[in-house]
């Protein structure tokens, strides 16, 4: 169960299977040009579970877009198995936040839309659906409609939707992010195994440092303004037990990049950026 | 001229009540966009030529459409003799005296039964069935009870006004959301505080919704009762056409009662903009 | 299958659809249009009541939902003329319709003079109209002296009586309430100018009459017949229980026509009286404003054939003619007809 | 939530007003007090005499009336025509807009083309277009069922429009992600999405052509209806007649209503929770 | 800075300020009395942080209402400084979850909003509104309306407005549950510099283990269905560093109380959970 474990540092040329390659990206912001990502570079390799922390707004979610190909208006290239992404496609899926089950289709039926462009036949389609809606515990739910869903349901089969498909990359801008702690704890439990079984390359964008370190082969650390990778720090086949020394250790070194002090006395620095914020207001 | 922009509608032409609530600013924030207005334009001004075209081309029959510049020479002549002027302030103090009188009273009930269920209990079922009744269907009735004179104007479009705003002010103060009430309670807030800060500001949506809907039937049912019975006003004026075939004179009212009503529809939503600046301000 | 639609300028009591007062009403209940067409049964009569009078038939013509106009107001035939609505007088189908002046019982107005900024009632745009002017006029006033509410014939009577209005100019409406004391009519016409009545008439549209001059043709021959039974004054209470299909009772007419032949009224002649009149109340619309353009009425009628029913069912000389002041220019055969004792 | 000001039990009690205390009157009787005291109230005045006899009927003549006419037919007849037409240009207008709605609500282009002389066509009066409806369309039949339909057209317009124009901009991102086409777009989200809202706007729309119904039969030319009769119940004064037709118009309205409830919450039932 | 640090056990009668004496809960739902609160006993000492964790549904929120008097219908007894909580009052605040400020008020008019019932003069309100907006250093925000602000800044404010009454009580209710992680572990430090600055007693109801033991000098752990105090765990003076190994074993402690293993294999647990939730769906 370590095909991933192989590959640690930040460029693996053997099995790499997404490139970002130079990538930087603006945005017209009331008529002016913003940058949200600066020369990001970044290899990912199959099977590869990849971290992604940072403030918000440092552009993460941006980059996600990118490698969906929801957007191609940028500079530099990004390369899924040596082609460049033009569109969307359904190799690479996504798990919103906000889980985006469509509220008037039964949780089944959500899970299917994602198969509605695939070229099964509709057996297999019904097969597929029901074998990924067990994966993520809710094969007795499929009849329910998310509105009677607890929110850390809702994000299940939000993961099966993105699953079904069996896309080679599974991108996850903070899918757990709206979940309270204990669930969260669980559900991230629950991704690991199911990634792991489907044997995708995951993306994971996270405010959830604890969780980047534990779910991430490696951590990508982004600042912002612009958007930039600060650092990649690798978490080795190492622990992913959350109580061991190393993990705390990691995950002490991701906080210090995000400049969050150990213990105590944040306040200064939150004052700063409450004034900051008050000159952008005005 | 923000709110000319019609990239989304309100929803507030007759929702019922049940769904109106707050809906009536949801596509407001979805932006003007610099050239909307000036495709929005194109179709007008289309339909103004074709009209002029076929004026000049003589291909309707000036019964049926009579040529713009008559139908202009008659708003001219109509705004000179003081006539049109007239029966505009005329129309317009009919609808304000009816809206005021049935908005106020629809807001001192609708917030009556919003606040107390035993109250609503008791006064939901007669107020629910009355209301099915088409406003015009009264008229007949109210006719011979109160007379053709401006009382009936006054009834009438009260009644058609007080209908909606009852229902959604009740809605809008029934529906204070219980996190706020509850807030009320913690604060050891006294009933008057509770009124003015929580209940009152957390139901202004609905009561708009309320009171635009309110306005909008004032004016309609203003329309209907000038042409039923009445010797001034925009309507009458319309009805004068009528019989006497004079359909510029018709058009020329449509023209004024038109520009009264997206004047309206401004100013309700430039005060509803205002009185809900914490939501407008919104800009992160 | 050819449609003959036929519209009628008003209703009975609550809207019956039946008419009164002209020889019209005596053609729809005899059904002797119908009856002209019963070797043809591809064309079919329809009869449309309106409850808006001349007015409201005016938008079905101009909506194309009409080939006749029978018993059409002046004013709103000139008024239709006047904005193009194309169509032919082929037949006065009334005249020397008396006006009544209503109030309640107990009012205080009590004459014309009196009407002075009072609520009047008054159905605007059908041929009451410019009649009511002219008598106005005559008493010194004009519309401006007074507040008109618009209100059709029923709904004039029902405010008049629940007291909305102080008065109502009207016809033989009022007569049957004046004699339950209901109301009480202190003015009307009859014995005043002989000019001031009104007056209404035959028409089809110009469409119908190129298309079909045989159809038409027959309708006016149908008409022709009514109105020779209704002038006869041995039809006298025949004539008034057709009308009393509108729900007016016989006796109202019998005081409307008290001293009056019915051939007075009930006479499809264009004479010069007729010509004199509608002439007048074209240039009186115009000077009112109620229309803006000129009517020219000569070219408007078409008697062709008028004459020709009338030379076929020999009734050249039936009717009296008048002058265009009034005036008796030619006693008519009707007139050796005597009312059936009974 | 019931009550939000006076939810304080202990200061009810010390308050103890001097009329009979509503709450406690059992809830179940609650709703049928008003309305009986109003039919009691009624009776009382027109037997008493105190009102106009001839404004106020009593409740037996009303009751006598309505079998008597209930017997002939005539009412029956009459409030059916009502209704068919009633139906028939609700069922043009609002299938005209909602289509058009949803259409505009799809199509920048459109919106943008369209949009300022529908919100321009809003702002005038529904009744102003009777006098240009008639002289366009007659006063008969045709000319009514275009009002009507023009009754139901801008509600149906504006809230299947708003309902496209409101769908999540975040379900158009996940169906590109998805990889739909503009039609599975349309089949799976805009439909779906939208139809909470179209039937607010079919609602309304009924709402709104009943009244017309009533308008246009009050204002075109007679034809067998409701508006007719009232036309008649005033005319003559026939009280008893008027009411039975007030009672008709607000049954049609209650039954509009709970149909409409009835079936947007089969057709919707994804929003209950 | 250490007047809580006295009292360690579960039962200091000394400086006992609250009392929770046998207090049961029932609730009517659908016509079945559902137990809520079983038998619950807690005592807290003056200026004690007092944390309770519990999966969803075990009745902490419950708890809250009723220390606060918003509920009285219970078994048992609750009371302040002796006497029994009869309703709300202006010696016990809460800030919930969602910051519920009012939208309409400007952030100082709804810190003010607290003093409604206050009988100080007008400009010592202002004083005091001035003084707690600096405090959670929002004082550049006060004309702001509370959609202006960021979450993290909005839940400052419902804090200022639960401090400005200077309460005994502070009763939080999962108040940083929506925030993201690092906003979260900002504003951590920023509740216990302030809390410790008022000198309230606090009572914070949370999901995040973490954060339940970085605040509290105990934590309460509960059980569901119904809803009861397994266990009371003393944080003692030790260690309130995040990284600290007595930290860390704690908050071990603290999950596997709450039934969350170590690492990973968390999903049969859910299965069944999930199939529980079937049932009482159907
Ligand atoms: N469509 C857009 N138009 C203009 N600016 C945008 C757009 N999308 C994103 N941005 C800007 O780009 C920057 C990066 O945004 P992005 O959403 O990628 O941040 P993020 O890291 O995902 O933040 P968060 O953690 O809050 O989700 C931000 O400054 C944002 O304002
Ligand atoms: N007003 C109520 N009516 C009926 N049942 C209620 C009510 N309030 C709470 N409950 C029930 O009481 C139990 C405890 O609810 P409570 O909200 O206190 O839990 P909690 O521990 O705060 O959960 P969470 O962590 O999700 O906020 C739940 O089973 C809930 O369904
Ligand atoms: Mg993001
Ligand atoms: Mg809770
Ligand atoms: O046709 S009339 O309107 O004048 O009766």
């Amino acid at each position: 169960m370590t095909i991933h474990a192989v590959i640690t540092g930040s460029q693996a040329i053997a099995a790499e299977t997404l490139a970002i390659d130079h990538v930087s990206k603006e945005f017209d912001v009331a008529g002016q040009r913003v940058r949200a990502l600066a020369d990001i570079n970044l290899t990912v390799a199959e099977g590869e579970f990849v971290s992604i922390v940072g403030a918000s707004g440092c552009g993460k979610s941006t980059l996600l877009r990118l490698i969906l190909g929801l957007d191609t208006h940028y500079q530099g290239e990004i390369r899924v198995e040596g082609r460049r992404v033009e569109c969307p496609g359904l190799d690479r899926s996504i798990v919103f936040q906000e889980h985006r089950l469509l509220p008037w289709l039964s949780v089944e039926a959500n899970v299917a839309a994602a198969l509605r462009k695939s070229p099964l036949g509709a057996s297999q389609k019904r097969a597929l659906v029901a074998e990924h809606l067990e994966l993520v515990g809710l094969d007795q739910f499929a009849k329910a409609y998310p509105a009677q869903l607890s929110g850390g349901m809702a994000q299940r089969v939000a993961i099966a939707r993105a699953l079904v498909t069996r896309p080679k990359f599974l991108l996850l801008d903070e899918p757990l992010g709206a979940l309270d702690a204990l669930t969260r704890l669980r559900l991230q439990d629950e991704l690991r195994r199911i990634v792991r079984q489907e044997g995708a390359t995951a993306i994971l964008v996270t405010h959830d440092v604890d969780e980047a370190v534990y779910l991430g082969d490696r951590v990508v650390i982004m600042h912002p303004h612009p958007g930039r990778i600060a650092t990649i720090l690798p978490v080795k086949g190492a622990s992913h037990d959350r109580s061991d020394p190393s993990f705390i250790r990691l995950r002490d070194e991701v906080l210090s990049w995000l400049g969050v002090p150990r213990a105590g006395g944040a306040s200064v620095e939150i004052r700063e950026k409450a004034a900051k914020q008050t000159a952008s207001l005005n | 001229m923000s709110w000319l922009h019609a990239d989304a509608p309100h929803g507030h032409i007759g929702a019922p009540a049940e769904s109106a609530g707050r809906k009536g600013n949801i596509g407001r924030n979805i932006g003007p966009a610099a050239g909307a207005v000036g495709l929005g334009l194109i179709v007008p001004l289309a339909l103004l030529a074709a009209w002029t075209l076929s004026a000049l081309a003589d291909w309707l029959p000036e019964q049926i459409l009579p040529p713009p510049w008559v139908v202009y020479d008659t708003l001219r002549d109509g705004i000179q003799d003081g006539s049109l002027l007239s029966s505009t302030v005329t129309s317009l103090r009919r609808v304000a005296e009816g809206f005021a009188a049935g908005a106020l009273a629809g807001l001192t009930l609708g917030v009556l039964i919003g606040l107390s269920k035993t109250l609503r209990q008791f006064v939901d079922p007669l107020f629910l069935a009355l209301s099915q009744v088409p406003t015009l269907g009264w008229l007949p009735i109210m006719v011979l009870f109160v007379g053709l004179d401006e009382s009936l104007k006054v009834v009438v479009i009260g009644w058609s006004a007080f209908i909606p705003v009852v229902l959604n002010t009740a809605q809008g103060v029934r529906e204070v959301p219980q996190a706020y009430a509850e807030l009320g309670r913690v604060l050891s807030f006294s009933p008057w505080s509770k009124l003015t800060t929580i209940v009152l500001p957390s139901a202004v949506p609905s009561i708009f919704t309320g009171l635009r809907e309110g306005l909008a039937n004032s004016w309609q049912t203003l329309v209907a009762v000038e042409l039923i019975a009445s010797f001034e006003g925009l309507g009458y004026l319309m009805a004068y056409g009528r019989q006497l075939f004079q359909l510029e004179l018709v058009l020329a009212a449509m023209i004024v009662v038109g520009a009264i009503g997206l004047l309206i529809h401004g100013s309700l939503t430039l005060i509803e903009h205002r009185l809900q600046r914490w939501q407008s301000e919104i800009k992160r | 299958e050819t449609l003959l639609r036929i519209g009628y300028p008003g209703t009975g009591l609550d809207d019956r659809p039946f008419g009164y007062g002209d020889y019209i009403a005596i053609g729809h209940v005899k059904q002797l249009v119908e009856a002209e067409f019963k070797d043809q049964p591809d064309v079919k009569v329809t009869w449309t009541f309106f409850r808006g009078a001349g007015p409201a038939l005016n938008e079905s013509l101009a909506a194309g939902q009409l080939d006749f106009a029978a018993g059409l107001g002046d004013l709103p035939a000139i008024v239709g003329r006047s904005r193009g609505l194309a169509t032919e007088f082929l037949a006065s189908a009334g005249s020397h319709d008396p006006l009544y002046l209503a109030v309640p019982p107990n009012s205080s107005i009590h004459s014309v003079e009196d009407l002075r900024d009072h609520k009047v009632a008054q159905f605007r745009g059908t041929n009451l109209q410019i009649a009511t002017d002219r008598v106005l006029e005559a008493h010194g006033l004009s519309e401006k002296n007074i507040r008109f509410v618009s209100l059709d014939s029923n709904a004039a009577t029902a405010a008049l009586v629940s007291g909305n209005v102080d008065a109502s100019f009207g016809g033989s409406e009022y007569l049957d309430l004046a004699k339950h004391g209901v109301v009480k009519i202190i003015y009307s016409t009859k014995n005043d100018n002989p000019t001031l009545g009104r007056n209404s008439g035959l028409y089809v549209t110009a469409d119908f009459e190129k298309a079909h001059p045989d159809y038409t043709a027959k309708v006016v021959e149908a008409f022709v017949k009514a109105a020779h039974f209704g002038a006869d004054e041995a039809n006298r209470q025949d004539v008034f229980e057709i009308w009393a299909k509108s729900g007016l009772p016989a006796e109202s007419f019998a005081t409307d026509f008290k001293d009056e032949r019915l051939a007075h009224r009930l006479s499809p002649v264009v004479d010069d009286y007729i010509v004199a009149r509608y002439k007048d109340q074209a240039e009186r619309a115009k000077a009112y404003g109620l229309i803006k353009k000129d009517v020219d009425i000569d070219s408007w009628f078409n008697t062709k054939y008028l004459k020709q029913a009338l030379t076929d069912q020999k009734l050249e000389h039936y009717w009296p003619t008048f002058d265009a002041k009034g005036q008796k220019l030619t006693d008519g055969e009707v007139e050796q007809t005597r009312a059936a004792t009974n | 939530m019931s009550t939000i000001i006076a939810d304080n039990p202990r200061r009810e009690e010390t308050a103890r007003p001097w009329w009979p205390r509503l709450e406690h009157i059992p809830a179940a009787a609650r709703p049928f007090i008003l309305p009986v005291l109003l039919l009691i109230l009624w009776e009382l005045l027109s037997h008493a005499g105190v009102a106009n006899p001839v404004f106020f009927p009593t409740l037996e003549q009303i009751v006598e009336r309505g079998i008597k006419e209930a017997e002939e037919g005539n009412l029956i007849g009459n409030f059916l025509a009502s209704l068919q037409r009633d139906l028939l240009g609700f069922i043009a207008g609002s299938a005209i807009g909602t289509a058009l709605g949803l259409v505009i609500g799809f199509s920048r282009l459109l919106r943008r083309l369209l949009g300022p002389i529908l919100l321009v066509h809003r702002q005038i009066a529904l009744f102003a277009w009777v006098p240009l409806i008639s002289m366009w369309f007659g006063g008969g039949e045709t000319g009514k069922l275009v009002f009507i339909a023009l009754a139901a057209f801008q509600p149906a317009l504006v809230n299947s429009w708003q309902g496209v124009a409101n769908i999540p901009r975040s379900y158009r991102e996940l169906s590109e992600v998805l990889t739909y086409g503009w039609f599975d777009y349309v089949a799976m989200i805009a439909i779906p999405g939208a139809l909470p809202s179209v039937f607010t706007g079919l609602h309304s729309a009924l709402i709104y052509a009943w009244t017309a119904t009533v308008g246009a039969e009050l204002l075109l030319n007679i034809a067998p209806g409701l508006g007719g009769r009232m036309n008649e119940g005033q005319q003559l004064f026939h009280m008893d007649l008027l009411f039975l037709c007030l009672f008709l118009l607000g049954l049609v309205g209650v039954l509009f209503n709970l149909l409409a409830a009835a079936l947007e919450r089969r057709l919707v039932r994804w929003r209950i929770q």
